[in-house]
Formats: C-alpha cells, structure tokens, sequence
C-alpha cells in the first residue's frame, strides 16, 4: 500500500479502483445498491485514511453483501446485529473508520434494539441504511418501512403495520447526526457520506435504494425528472428551505403553530420560510422536517437534518480507562497488587 | 479465662435473619476472622429470591453457611453445629437443616406473638419444648446491643442495627476467633460516621464479653489452623475468582478485556467487579441485551481484544445464534454462564447444572465449541485463564460453565505468582500468507489448526468474513457441497484435536471397582463423599471433568478401568448423557435438582448403595 | 363473580378489593409499585369490564411482579417480551383488555424493539412503563433512562451513555397515544390510566416509580411540595400550558423558532402560551413538549402528550380475516376444496 | 408417428438454465403433465444462493429435476438421465452429475464465445469432444423459437423468454406427456395478456413439432402409469403440505391458528402460503424478528389460538428462551423449524439436518419439549397436524422439523378425506377444579399430565402464571427445593409419557442382519438403497423415526434385534448419539454434510460394506 502522501502530509493516493475487490458483485443488474457502492468506492479515497484502518461492519440482506466488495477489512455478520459488533470493535479501537451498512429489514425489524441503542450512545459509527422498503435477499416481504397496505409475498391483502419513518425514529432515540440521501443521486449521497464521516459519534444516514426486482420504483417520484424537483426538499445548511424547479415551494410552519408544512412561496413572505439549521440542539426542529414527506414521498427533504455534537460512548469509556490506567506502569506488578488485596493471610 | 475450652477439628455455622439484618456481612467477618487463623473454610451464602421480601417473612431470610476446619474441607456442610437464628423466620426456615444437638442461638427479642404468627408458629418454639433435642440459648440480641450502645449519640434505629456485630462478637468469642481485623474493617466502612464505627465496635465487644459473662455458654472451642500448602491466602467467591482470572488472562495476554454483559442473577457480581478494573485495560459495557453483549464482545475479538461475554441460562439461549457465527468467524470468545435453576426464569437465586446440554448442542447447524466446568470458587480463577488460554490460541468460543454454588461460596484460595500464570501472549498476523503476496484468512496454522488473527489496522491484510460458508483458506463464499462437508468436519476436527490435560483419578489405593465422575461444582460433595467412605474402609474413585469438550483424552480408559461409574448431577443426567453415548458404558446418573448443592451425606448414601451391588 | 349492573347496563359492581389476589405482595417496603398497584386496583372497576376479560402481561422485573397482584388474568413473562407476547393475544382476543407492564430496563433496553414495533403496529394494548431509572431486581445496575453520568454497581465511576426520553422514543416509533404520570399522584395515575384504557390501540404510558433502595428520590423534585409546582408541567387538554404555584411560568415556542422553552408568565403574552392539544396529528407537537425537562427533571410535563386515532394492527387483521371468512359456512368442505384445489388427478 | 417409442419404467430430467430462464416453471409444468399421467414423481429444485447472480455465471444456474417411473419412487433420483442445458454455465454446472450415455439437450443459441469464456470455458465443448461420452442434441432453441414466434405482435425479448416452453414442448413430446393442461395454465397464467399466452403456447407446440420432425431425436420414450393406491392425487412441497396440515389443525381442532413467522429462507413460504388462508380464520403474522414471533404464537396459544412459529436454524437459536418459557407456561405451541445448512448463516439455500441437537438441547434449564420429523413432501401434512395434536392434547411445545430438501421438494400426495383426519378438538377448563372452589392451573390431567388450558375470558378462572417456578397445582412462586424437583421430573416424565406409534420396520423376509434407522428427509434415499440392495439379494432392514422425542417405546427392542445399526445423517451424527446413548448400542454413524440429500447410489454403497462386515 503506498504511504506517499499528495495534496498534503498524511494523505495517501487511493483511487476508487483500490477498494474493489476480487469478489464478483452479485446483486440483481439493476439493483439501486450498485450505484451506493460506486459512490463509495469513489468517495472514500477523499478521506485519505488508509484502507486497513476502514471496516464494513454488515448484517444480513442484500445490502449486507457491501462488505464484501470492499477492499477494506469487513465483517458480514447476522441479521440485525452489525450495530452491536461493531459497538464492541469501535469502543476498544479509536484508530478505526467503522462502517455499518444495513437494510430496512436488518436495521428496522430484528436490529431494531441495537439501532436505537447505538444512536443514544452515540457510539462513533457510520450507520448507512439501504430503505429499499422491502425484504430483498428473502424475496419480497414487506419490511417495517413498507407503506400500510404493502401487498407482498406475506402480505396477499396488504399489510396491516403503519411504517416507521427511520429518521424520526432516530431523532426519537438521541441521534446526533441524521441525515437522508438517494442511491441515484451519487453526488449528493457523497455529500452526506462526506458529513457523516467527519461527524464525531453515531451517524445515520437513510438512502432510498430502489430493489427492481421486488419493489421497483419505490422512489421514482424522486427520481423521475418530471416529479422528483416537486417532491425532493434539498436540506443544505444556513440556506431557506424552498424547493421545485423555480424554488416555487416552500416550507413554513404549519398552521396549527406546530410542525412544518409546504406552501407556494410566492403565497409566504420571505421571512416566514425555515432557514435551514442542522446544528439546532434541541431535535424538535429536525422532527418537524421528518414527518413533512407525505404517503406518496413528496415533500421528502434530502441532505443532513441534524448534526449536533455530543460526547461519544466509545470516548467516554476511554477517557475512563485511560484515567484508571495512566499511573498503571508495570501491569503484573498490578495485578499482583489486586490479588492480594482484601484480607489475605499467609501459611508459612 | 475461667471457661472450658474444647478443641474441634470442624465446625459449620450458619448466621440467618431477615434480609436487613446484615447476615452476609456478619458471615462475611466471621470468615475473615476465621482464614486469618489458618483453618480451612467453606462458605455457602443463600439469598431471598429476587425482591426483598417484607421483614420477618419467610421468603426474607438471608442466610451465610461458614465451615471452617483444622484440614483440608470441601464443602461447607452438609449441616451446620451451630444456627444464629436472629428471627422467628429465620429459625423456621433453618431448623430442618440442623442435626439434633446443635447449638441454637436465637434474638429473644424477636420472637414477639407478632412475629410467631406470621411466619406460622402457634406457639413459641422456644418456650413449648419443640426444641428440646437442640442446645438452645435465647439471648436478647436485640435489648443487648442497644443497652450496651446507650451512651452513643446514635438514634434508636442505628443501635439495634449494630445487633449483627454483638452476635459476631458472641460467635467470634465461643469460638477463640481474633477480631482486630473486624474492628479495623468498621472503621473503614463507617469511616465517614465514626460514631457508627463506634458502636458496632461496641456492639461487637459487648457480644464478646457476653458470652465471657454469660452462664448460657458453658464451653468455647478451638479449632487449630489446617495443614496447608504455605503461601498467600485471601478467602475468594467463584464470581470474584472469574472476574480476577479474566484480568489475569488480560495481564498475561497483554491484550485489552473487553467484557459485554447483560445484568443477570448470579452472574451481575462479575460485570460489577470488572468494571472496577479499567486500570488493567478492562473494558465493561453493561449492553441493551444479551446478543448485543455478545455481538460486542465478538466485535472486540474482532478488532484483537479478548471479547468476553458473562451471564446465566436464559442469556446464552439469546446469545446462541452469535456463538454460531462467532464458531463460523473461527475468532476468540469466552462465555461464562454461571448457571441457575430453570427452565425460563426458575429460580434466579438457585443453583442448578442444567446449562450443559446447552453449552455443548444449543446451536443451530454443526457449531461445536470449547466447554469447560469450574469445580470450586478458587478452580474459577484457573478455569478463568484456561478459557481464555483456549479461546485465544485456538480461535474458538470457550463456554465457561459455573453455577450459583460456587459463584456465591467462598474458600480460601493460595494466591498465584503471575510469573506462574500461563503465558497468554498471542501473534496476530502481519504478513500476507498465501501464494503472490495474497492474505488467506482460512489457511490453518498447521498445529493449532487456528487461522490466522488478523485485526483490522493491519496493512496489507485487508479480507473480509462472515457467516455464510467460506471456501476453504480464502474464506471466500463457497456453496460448494465437498467444501461445505470438509469445512464442517474441520471445525469439528479442530476442536476435538485441541490437547487438554488428562482426567486424574484420585483412587488412593488403586482397589475401588467404582468411579464417580464429576463436573463443575459438585467436585466439593463428591470428594467429601469419597472421603467419608473411605474412612469408613470403603473403597471408591473419584475423577471430575473440568474439560468438557473436548473430552481428556484418557477419559475411556479410565471409565472402562470400573465396573461402575456414578454420575451424580444437578440436573437429569446430562453428563451421563454424553458419557454413555460417547464411551457406550453404562453409567448410572444420580440426579437431585432442588436448587441446592448436593450434600456430602446423600452422595455417600447414594454411593454406598451402589457399592453393595457390584 | 356478580353481573349486576350499576349506573346502567353492561357496569359491574366491582371494587378494588375484587382486584387483589392472595399473593403476599414483595416488593420492599416504601417502593413506589405498592402506589401504582393500589391506583390500578381502585381505578379499574370504573372500567365495568368483567376481571375475566383483564389480562395484565408483563416481563422481567420488580415491576414485573405486578401481575401476581391482579387478581385478573396474568403472565408474567420473560425479560423484554411482553409486548409481543401481547400482540399475539391481542391480535386474536378482540374481547380482553390487555395491559402490558414493564420497566425501563424490561421495555427500553432488551425489549426495546418489541416495544417500538408494538407502538408503530398500535396494537390495542396498553402499555405501562414503570420508569424508576434503574434495574431493580437485579439489584441496581443503570438503565437506559439512569442520567449520563449515573454511578451504579456496573459503573463505579458514571455511565457514559445518554438515557432515552422514553417519550421521544415512543413518538420517533409513531405511537398513538403517548403519556407520563407519577406514582405518588393517584388521581393523575388514574386520569392517564382512564385515558390510557379509552384509546384505541397501544396506548404508551411512562410512570415515574421511585425505587428507594437503589436510586432513592430520584423524582424528589417532582414530588416534594417545596419543588414540585415549579417543576412540573400538568398537561391538559384545551389548557394553556401555564404553571407554578401561580401560574408564573408559561411554555411558549423557543427563540430559535423550534422546539418549546419556558418563560415567566408575566414576560409573555397570552396568546403566546401553547394551549396543550394532544390531538394534534402531527406528533411534532407532542415531540417539542418531549424535549422540555431539564437534565434535573425541572419543567417535567405529565399527563397526556398526544392522544390520535389510527387504525390498529389488530382490528386490521382481524377485519381481513372476517372479510375472508364472511362467506365460509361450511370449514370442512372448504379444506377438502382447499386440499383438492390446483392440478389434481385421479388413481381408480 | 413415424418414430420408434420405447418403454421405459423411470426417467430423471434435469431442467437447467440461467435464474431468468424460468426453470422452475417449465420443471412444474413438466411434473404437473406427468402426475396427470399417472407416475409416481418426485422432484427437486435447486436454487441459485440467495442473491440473482448475474446473467450466465456459475451462481446464477437453477435447476429443477423431476423423475417419474412406473412404479412408487422415493427420490428425484440420483443422476438424471437427461439434462436440458439452457446455457453454458447450466451445462457446466451440472455435467459432472451425468451419468456417461445421459441425453444433454443444449441450447447452442447460449454457447457463444462470451458466455464460454464467462464460465471458464477454454473451448465449446459442443465440438471439442469433450461430451462424447454423452447422447448430446445441440438444439438452437432460442432462434427456433424466435422464428417460431415471427408473426407475434411482441417483443424479441418477449419472444426469446419463451423458450423454456419451447424445450417444454420437445420433452413432452420426447417422454409422450399430455398437454392440455399446460396450454390451459398459459391461458391463464397470462390472462391479462392473451398475446404472450399465445405465445407462450405456440412456443410450447413447436417445441413438440421439432421433437416430432428433427432427425436429432430418433426415439421417443413412454413411461406406464405407476401402480398407486386409487383417489385424489396432487403434487405437493414440503413447505406446501406444512402450510395445508397447519389449516387442516385449525379446521380439524375448531381453534383459530396464528402463526407468528419472521421470513427466513428456506421456511418463508410456509408464511407466503398461510397468508393466504385467511378464510379459515388463520392470522399470520410477520413480527419484527423471530423472539416476536414466537412469542406472539405463546400469547395466542395463551388465548386460546393454536399458537405456531415457523423458522429455519438461526431463527429457532433465537427463539430458545421463549420455547423454555412455553415449557414452564405449559402451553401448546408448534415450532417448525426447516433447517438448512449451518452453522450462522451457512448455506441458507442448502440442506441439513443439523439442528437436531439444539431442538432436543437446545434450552437453558431442563427444559422438554417434544420434537418430530416429517420425512417427506407429503408426509409434511401429516406430521403438520400430528404436532398440532401433541401441542394441543399435551400442552406442550412440540418442535417439528423439515429441511430443504423437502421443503422445495415435492411428490405426489393421496388426497385425505377430511373426515379421516385426526379429530383435534380441545376442551377449555370453564369451571373451577381444586376445593373450595379455587382454580389450580396446575393440577393435572390424570391420563396426558397436560394442565387446564383456561383462557382469559373465562370467568372464575382468573390465575397468574409465568416462568418462574411454580408449586405443583396451585401454580404459585415457589422455591421449595422438593417442588423444584418435583416438577422438574414432571415435566420430563410428561413428555416422556406421550403415547407415540411404534416404530415399524421394513424386512421383508426378516432375515436382516443391519438395520438402517434414519430420520426425517433421508426417507427417500435410504428406502431407495435399501430396494437397490433387496433386488440384488442382499438383506436389509429399514426403520425411520418421525418422533424423536419421545421416542417410540419399541425402538430399544427393535435395535437390539438387528447385529449391526447404521444411521445415515445429514450432520456430524446428532441422532445416533442420542441412539448410542439411549440404548447403548454401537451404532454406526455415516454422515454427509454437503448441503446436499444423500443418494440412494451412495448409501447403497457404504451399506454393501457394512453388509459385508456383519
Ligand atoms: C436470524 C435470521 N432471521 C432471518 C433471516 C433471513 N433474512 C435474511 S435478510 C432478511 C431481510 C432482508 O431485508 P433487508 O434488511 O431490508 O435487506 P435487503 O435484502 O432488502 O437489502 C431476512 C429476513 C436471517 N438470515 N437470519
Ligand atoms: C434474558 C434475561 N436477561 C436478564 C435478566 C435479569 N433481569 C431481570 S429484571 C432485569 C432488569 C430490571 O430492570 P427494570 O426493567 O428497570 O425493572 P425494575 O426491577 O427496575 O422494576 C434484569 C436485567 C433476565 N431475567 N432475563
Ligand atoms: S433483490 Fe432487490 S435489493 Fe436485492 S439485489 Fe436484487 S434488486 Fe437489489
Ligand atoms: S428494589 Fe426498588 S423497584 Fe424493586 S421492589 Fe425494591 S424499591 Fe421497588
Ligand atoms: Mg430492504
Ligand atoms: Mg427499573
């Protein structure tokens, strides 16, 4: 691995093309996780740590394949639990990019307990969350971010559980950093790698990814030319929030006095528009931008809705631990001191 | 000293009284006063069940068995001499334990017709002659100590809380124990409130010079120091013991602990200890669930910790799927299940063996692991490292089997020299290992047949694994039906290559023509069973497992070297189970499953019958 | 058991003395459940639902014991799983009025993903969390609501991961009806608990439950006369949120234009002051209400956050079954068409 | 007909192409044509690994394989006598299981310089001699089909798809099958687009014209209908009966089911199906994760619903602690766990057997719970509705477990009578049943040791149970070391107490000296080595368990009475430990664990050793 260092000391000429791997990309032609793949692969030379200090941390789905087209160290675990492994490698080592990447079924359904957990403990992770809203690997059930009515393979008369909605879930459980993109859309999606790995803690990032196989077109109306600038909400820090081809619409308050809604801005006076703040403390704000998207996905705001700054769990257990151990100099010295300890007696 | 002193080779008490009455404290001192002596010990406390229950009830008795002996012990008791009964309940509970003429000393002052009446006692049992086969001394515990404390500026409340110490005192003078290292112990605890230090000192001196005064206590004994090994001591509970052997295996690894634990009953001691220990790069993390504490603490292995994971039966059922994997990621891994009685939650406070059909079959798919069984509290400390010693040199999960028993008794442990502690160091991989500079994450080193650790961080060495069947040494994704079959024979294989010691047998004269072989904590109650029948002119073997699997490689020989094997276990003959199909020898499975240690008595009934029929 | 009715049809003539068991009760003397308990036994009558039609679900904890207390139906389960086991009865048993009580450690740590889907799915039970900020029962470790910080016997020197606001969380997971109350408040407990029973599907009640043996007074300032006007927010419907022992402190918007913050009444104008509506469909009302408690528990809202109506999983799925069966007289002959149906064939 | 036919009395075709091929499909229909001629089939799909793999590689190849006779068949045979190769990577992947002198139909349109290369294919081996050994047709299918369709008002993509009817077309009028009902199925299968259904079925009879014209095929082939008992007959999945029995138990027992699922691979269609029948008052579920699921199946079975869970291996790890928990509730609750190929996500497309040791251990605590095993598609419905019966009568958790290979498999299966069908119907407790009229939610059946089942709702009934331990018949905490005993032998000796069938055994003329004892999918295989071994006048017995625990009281007696016991396996041997065990007989363990059911050639082959060996 080259160390020569380009553009500045300590940085290293990686290229996209040095995190593929050997291995044969095995999703469905087509499938929307491709494109999350390159842009990765792209974007992670920017970052200029080497590869050995990144690792994909993975659970179980079509997504959880990621890994293993990443020349980086990777783990594919079990359905729902990368949050947890990758807990326990991110608090013992600091050194490390650590990368969770998993689905809607795999975060939402069974992880769903470690997901949140994580988030509250800020643990210094990048969590992406490939919402293709449905059950890929296993052949198309409907998955906890599936619309009520969802018919599916398990589901022949629709399903009966109204969804979550992934990113008021997490601001729901203390996450610092939240933040939405798009498969398609790889600059943008860049971007929001780019914020969630310089953010310091938990950073969860939903992307719509489209699984033509069993939910083709979930996020067309994002994505077609003809809709998506009506439906997509551009979040980008400091700018107000208006949208549409001539930023014809925008979002105020809604006229109850609470939460958000979208008006035409020509209808709104400028002051009235939201200005958008990620950096807010309190997650109200980034709730109310949450629940704008309507059934049909329009009104989805894109790009971070809140990063804010907060200890690290994995931090404050070292810090702990560094502490306890800094006047600690000779270990077995130590640790004869503590099995000594208490009421000992001798027998000569 | 005007009173008669009679020496004992051994003496079992048992201190019980109401969850707030400082009984675990009490037994605790008595203990300590008592090792200091150089007597062999034994402790057994017994706990209410999970809520404190209202004072004075039956389910609030909180009890601590001490034995304390002039030679080597091994159990503390099957039935203790002496019972301090601190309350009506305390003495019903207790009372079927104790052999006729047993000494009872009882608090007077709580056998109120309140107090009878709810636990049941029509009558005073102290005064309606059901305790005529004891040796019964009533004394006011209670009126004593606050008298004697009446000129500290202590409330009411405070004084009778100090009746514990007055008993201690009494108990510690009836039987010639010292008792600086107690008055200096209350004045560390209470340092903060001398006045408390204060009067539980007086308390404790006041009991003492009761029982100098009193004409209830005609006799004090002594019991003399035992004959053992010289050397450090500290008097050690099994969780303490696995707590200080995991840091031990972190010292002499020279890796970080990482330890992800969920609280449950009786395993929680351990997390709380270890918390205590980041000095020595021990990390806790008290995690949402089971399988996220096994999920981390495999992600510590990962990342080239020593991932730790401690609990009881109802969490390895939860942490079975990532065992599997973590047998699957072939990376290191202790599980220590400190096992209680079930199934579901049974009974939390009680001990059981129950969790080896688990340990060694609860997973989906051919997943074998290392079990492994502490047979004492101090055994923990060693069994500790030994899994850790496994785990780490073999990649492999090591379960770690210890039950309520020994993870709550004590005895006394002979503290190890580190440099005497195995040496733990690991290797972790550098170089790439395969053919044009390529890194094989699955090609086994040929003697371990452990693969390679390779930890993230590590230039060079970039590769990715994960649950689904890997191509041998790639570790690429292989559906491949030959490789599926040599992988899955493989890790078996491994596992049952993995050299552990042999089985000793401890038949002194070589003539006995039975064995009882044993596993885990029942090594105290067989071996006094044993013993008893050997002095009694009876021939028996002893052999006891703490390698489960793999088995020691002489264990069929030795079965065969009987005419019977025993089996006894606290469970419905799981051990026997594997015996029988693996060795096809008929061994006969002694089964008791109450929640409670064998006792040395029954084991040498049992056993005696046996004898008679071969 | 009496079917008499009083005060019209359908009542019972029940009272909290046919709702106690005769199980010695255990929990330690002075514990905040022997409060909660005596609220539910006195309230439930007013329900008019005959005991055998209660049933009270619940996992692993002190809390948890609450069931044997009930002389009702009961199970007491096992750690983190009665919201499921609930589910499963709810969604066939139509007639029971199902409640599930739980602990913060039982229903946010290992059953945390039970709870969030039970509340997403409104599945028609009700779920009381006896929050006392500790594990109980296993003898006072942290939980996921102990503060940051928190010293306990699993961290002798603080926890380093930030608590859920069990609130939040619930509304993050969509939940229809979202409450708190204080043990030592009966008549609170019993509004809540009245509303809580009114709701159709999950109803998600938080009650603050003092452990005085291993983490005493920890809502002190909730409860002592000297602190607890000042700190506490009483919600209720159609008010303005307005409180103090003179009404001096009001709830209005926040600075920044989100979220809410308190302020002297007299500093602000009337129609400034939120008027509480927990009706609001939009649950970034109830989530800005949420985030109001100082890390102290000073401006603690109690009472109703939001109360909304949503189909329920159950009532779903039991309607597709009936559509389903509506025309189905005859079970047998329609298995032996079921059997006989696709591509059959005859052996003579 | 101007070409010769010839009789045959079994035939095995492989169909094999790429995923999109629409190999599945064309298998079904070809099973569908034969069953209505009256053979005996059985089948065997095979699957790509769980990700569509690009188009044209190794890991995108599906296969299904169908064998038809004239007599009763108990496998989809070991090596096909045709392969109907799609593509390049279809020929490649499936070659090596051809026997020399096999039929290869290729479509040639596939083998282009491309698609050789893609699947490392150095030269076409169409021309490079390396299938000589073979009767190979190299078919264009695709042009011709192409060609075929010219005057259809579709796309060339659309028309190219339907070249899997055309290969239809040419085996069925290869093998002389109907085919009427085919075109039907097209009608309606594309009944929203009569174009392509047209398509479809001209495809579909120019494939039969070819066979008819082309010089390629110089003989067709007939197979009589097979002797089998008369009536109904459909062809049946595992997964399909499963579904079917587990409605038949709700229609049969009166209950409603709720089947609490979480999908998994290779059970999710158990689900897909059971939604699907709603009108029998049958809920499924689909729970955020398999602890849900099942959990919500003991909620329901505890309202009175016949509570079940489906899963594979790593579902049923996780569902352990609830299953102890239903143990100690008492509850009914059906687990079905189709297993496959382990351990942690392993082979999740392949089969095994290799969970049979955590059904039976795989629980903290002494926990029992009965466990069967079907051994066939068909015979999935009866096993269905007999844990359906055992959970219900016994109330008890009754785990029943598949594997891949039955699941996807299918046979043909007698169509039962309802009325014939086991009477399930349950009687809920509806009065009180200790003294005083108090209810006792322990007090047990006399004759099943089952307790009431008294649903909330019941007025009078009111009780509380849970997971911790409970007295004997009142059901209340208990902690008595004796109760604790007690009921944890209750528990066992129940389970252990229920009535199951003999063990019957297949010895013809009873002169066997070996016995062959299987259980669950290996029926098939195993029955078909033992026939193989009969006709060349080689004495074997067969014995095959679908209860597993408790197992059948005469198997100690029937063991015994064979010299030598073989037990063929798909995992390291779980079954014949627990035989060992039991009875201590010196079973022979042979096992494969290839994610692959044995072949009858194989077992066939280690059986003629042992043979030799007695
Ligand atoms: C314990 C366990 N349960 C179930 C499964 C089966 N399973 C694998 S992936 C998956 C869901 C996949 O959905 P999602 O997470 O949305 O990922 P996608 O395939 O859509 O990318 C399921 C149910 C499993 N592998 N392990
Ligand atoms: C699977 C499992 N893990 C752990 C435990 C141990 N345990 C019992 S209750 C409990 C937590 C209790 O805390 P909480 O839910 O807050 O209830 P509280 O006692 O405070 O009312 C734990 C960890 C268990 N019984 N089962
Ligand atoms: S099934 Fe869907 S999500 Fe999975 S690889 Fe195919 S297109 Fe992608
Ligand atoms: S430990 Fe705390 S929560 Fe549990 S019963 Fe005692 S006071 Fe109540
Ligand atoms: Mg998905
Ligand atoms: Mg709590």
């Amino acid at each position: 691995m080259s160390e020569t260092s380009v553009g500045g000391p300590g940085r290293l000429t990686l290229s996209a093309k040095d995190f593929k791997t050997d291995q044969e990309v095995r999703w469905c032609p087509g499938c929307g996780d491709y494109a999350i793949l390159a842009t990765m692969q792209s974007f992670l030379p920017e970052l200029g740590i080497p590869k050995e200090r990144i690792v994909f941390i993975s659970g179980i789905g079509c997504s959880s394949r990621f890994p293993y087209y990443m020349d980086t160290y990777g783990v594919h675990s079990i359905h729902g639990r990368a949050p947890a492994i990758a807990t326990g490698l991110a608090t013992t080592r600091p050194d490390l990019s650590i990368w969770v990447v998993t689905g809607d079924g795999d975060a939402l359904s069974i992880g769903g307990n470690h997901l949140i957990h994580a988030l509250r403990r800020n643990v210094n992770i990048k969590i992406l969350l490939f919402n293709n809203r449905i059950y890929g690997l296993t052949k198309g059930q409907y998955s906890p971010t599936s619309e009520l009515g969802k018919i599916t393979k398990s589901t022949p008369v629709g399903s009966a559980d109204a969804p979550f909605n992934p990113v008021s879930l997490a601001l729901g459980a203390e996450a610092t950093f939240v933040a939405r993109a798009i498969d398609s859309d790889r600059k943008q999606l860049a971007t929001v790698l780019r914020a969630a790995a310089e953010h310091q803690g938990s950073a969860f990032v939903e992307i719509y990814q489209n699984c033509n196989i069993f939910n083709d077109g979930a996020f067309d109306i994002l994505k077609d030319p003809s809709s998506r600038d009506a439906a997509l909400i551009p979040l980008e820090h400091g700018r107000p929030l208006t949208f549409g081809r001539e930023n014809q619409s925008a979002v105020v308050r809604a006229p109850s006095g609470f939460g958000l809604t979208v008006r035409p801005t020509s209808e709104v006076s400028p002051d009235e528009i939201i200005v958008h703040d990620e950096t807010i403390a309190d997650p109200a704000y980034a709730f109310a931008l949450s629940r704008l998207p309507q059934a049909d996905l329009s009104h989805t705001p894109v790009g971070v809705f809140r990063r804010v700054s907060r200890p690290t769990y994995d931090g404050l257990v070292r810090e702990q631990i560094a502490t306890a151990a800094a006047d600690v100099t000779d270990r077995e010295a130590e640790l004869a001191k503590l099995l000594n300890s208490g009421d000992t007696w001798t027998i000569l | 000293m005007t009173k008669q002193v009679r020496q004992l080779d051994r003496v079992v008490i048992r201190f019980a009284g109401d969850s707030g009455d400082g009984m675990q404290l009490t037994g605790d001192r008595f203990t300590s006063e008592t090792a200091q002596l150089g007597n062999d010990i034994s402790t057994l406390p017994n706990f209410p069940a999970e809520i404190r229950a209202p004072a004075g009830t039956l389910p609030g008795v909180s009890s601590f068995q001490v034995a304390f002996a002039d030679y080597d012990i091994l159990t503390p008791g099957d039935a203790p001499n002496v019972l301090v009964a601190m309350n009506p309940a305390a003495l019903k509970a207790n009372l079927a334990d104790l052999p006729r003429g047993a000494d009872i000393i009882v608090n007077t002052d709580e056998f109120t017709k309140r107090n009878l009446a709810r636990v049941g006692y029509d009558s005073n049992p102290l005064e309606d002659g059901s305790l005529a086969g004891y040796s019964l001394h009533p004394v006011p515990l209670t009126s004593l100590t606050v008298n004697a404390l009446a000129g500290f500026d202590i409330s009411k409340k405070e004084a009778e809380r100090a009746k514990n110490m007055f008993a201690l005192g009494l108990l510690c003078w009836l039987y010639s124990r010292p008792h600086e290292s107690t008055i200096q112990f209350l004045r560390q605890k209470f340092a903060r409130r001398p006045e408390i230090a204060q009067a539980n000192i007086a308390a404790f001196q006041a009991g003492w010079n009761f029982g100098e005064t009193t004409e209830s206590f005609a006799v004090r004994y002594e019991v003399k120091p035992a004959q053992m090994p010289p050397g450090n001591y500290r008097n050690i509970t099994g969780n303490m013991a696995l707590a200080l052997g995991l840091v031990a295996a972190g010292v002499r690894s020279k890796l970080p602990v990482f330890l992800g634990a969920y609280p449950i009953t009786p395993a929680s001691d351990i997390l709380h200890e270890l918390s205590k220990h980041k000095k020595f790069n021990v990390t806790t993390m008290q995690a949402e669930d089971e399988i996220a504490a096994v999920g981390a603490a495999l992600g510590a292995s990962y990342g080239g910790a020593l991932g730790v994971t401690t609990t009881s039966g109802p969490g390895v059922a939860l942490k079975g799927e990532t065992i599997s994997l973590a047998v699957a990621l072939e990376l290191p891994l202790v599980v220590i299940d400190v096992q209680r009685a079930g199934p579901s939650t049974g009974m939390p406070t009680k001990t059981e063996q129950a969790d080896l059909n688990m340990a060694l079959f609860g997973r989906h798919g051919e997943a074998p692991a290392v079990v492994l069984a502490a047979c004492s509290p101090a055994d923990c400390f060693s069994m500790a490292l030994e899994a850790a010693r496994i785990a780490l040199t073999y990649r492999t999960p090591v379960i770690l089997l210890s039950d309520g028993y020994i993870a709550n008794g004590s005895e006394p442990w002979l503290l190890p020299d580190i440099a005497d502690l195995p040496d733990l160091t690991v290797t972790f991989a550098t170089e790439p290992n395969g053919p044009d500079g390529r890194f094989l994450p699955y090609l086994r080193d040929p003697v371990t047949l452990a693969r390679p650790w390779a930890v993230p961080g590590t230039p060079g060495l970039e590769h990715r694994i994960g649950g689904l069947e890997k191509a041998d040494k790639t570790g690429d994704i292989s559906y491949d039906p030959a490789n599926h079959d040599f992988m899955v024979r493989t890790r078996a294989a491994r596992i049952e290559a993995i050299p552990v010691p042999d089985v000793t047998v401890d038949d002194p004269d070589g003539t006995a023509r039975v064995l009882v072989l044993g596993w885990g904590s029942t090594y105290g109650p067989i071996g006094a069973a044993c013993r008893a029948l050997r002095q009694r002119g009876l021939a028996v073997a002893q052999a006891h497992l703490r390698h489960l699997n793999p088995l020691p490689k002489n264990l069929g020989q030795v079965l065969r070297a009987y005419d019977r094997v025993v089996i006894p276990e606290m469970n419905l003959g799981q051990l026997a189970h594997v015996i029988r199909s693996r060795y096809l020898v008929d061994a006969i499975s002694y089964n008791q499953v109450r929640g409670l240690p064998f006792t040395a008595a029954e084991l040498e009934s049992m056993l005696e019958e046996v004898l008679k029929n071969v």
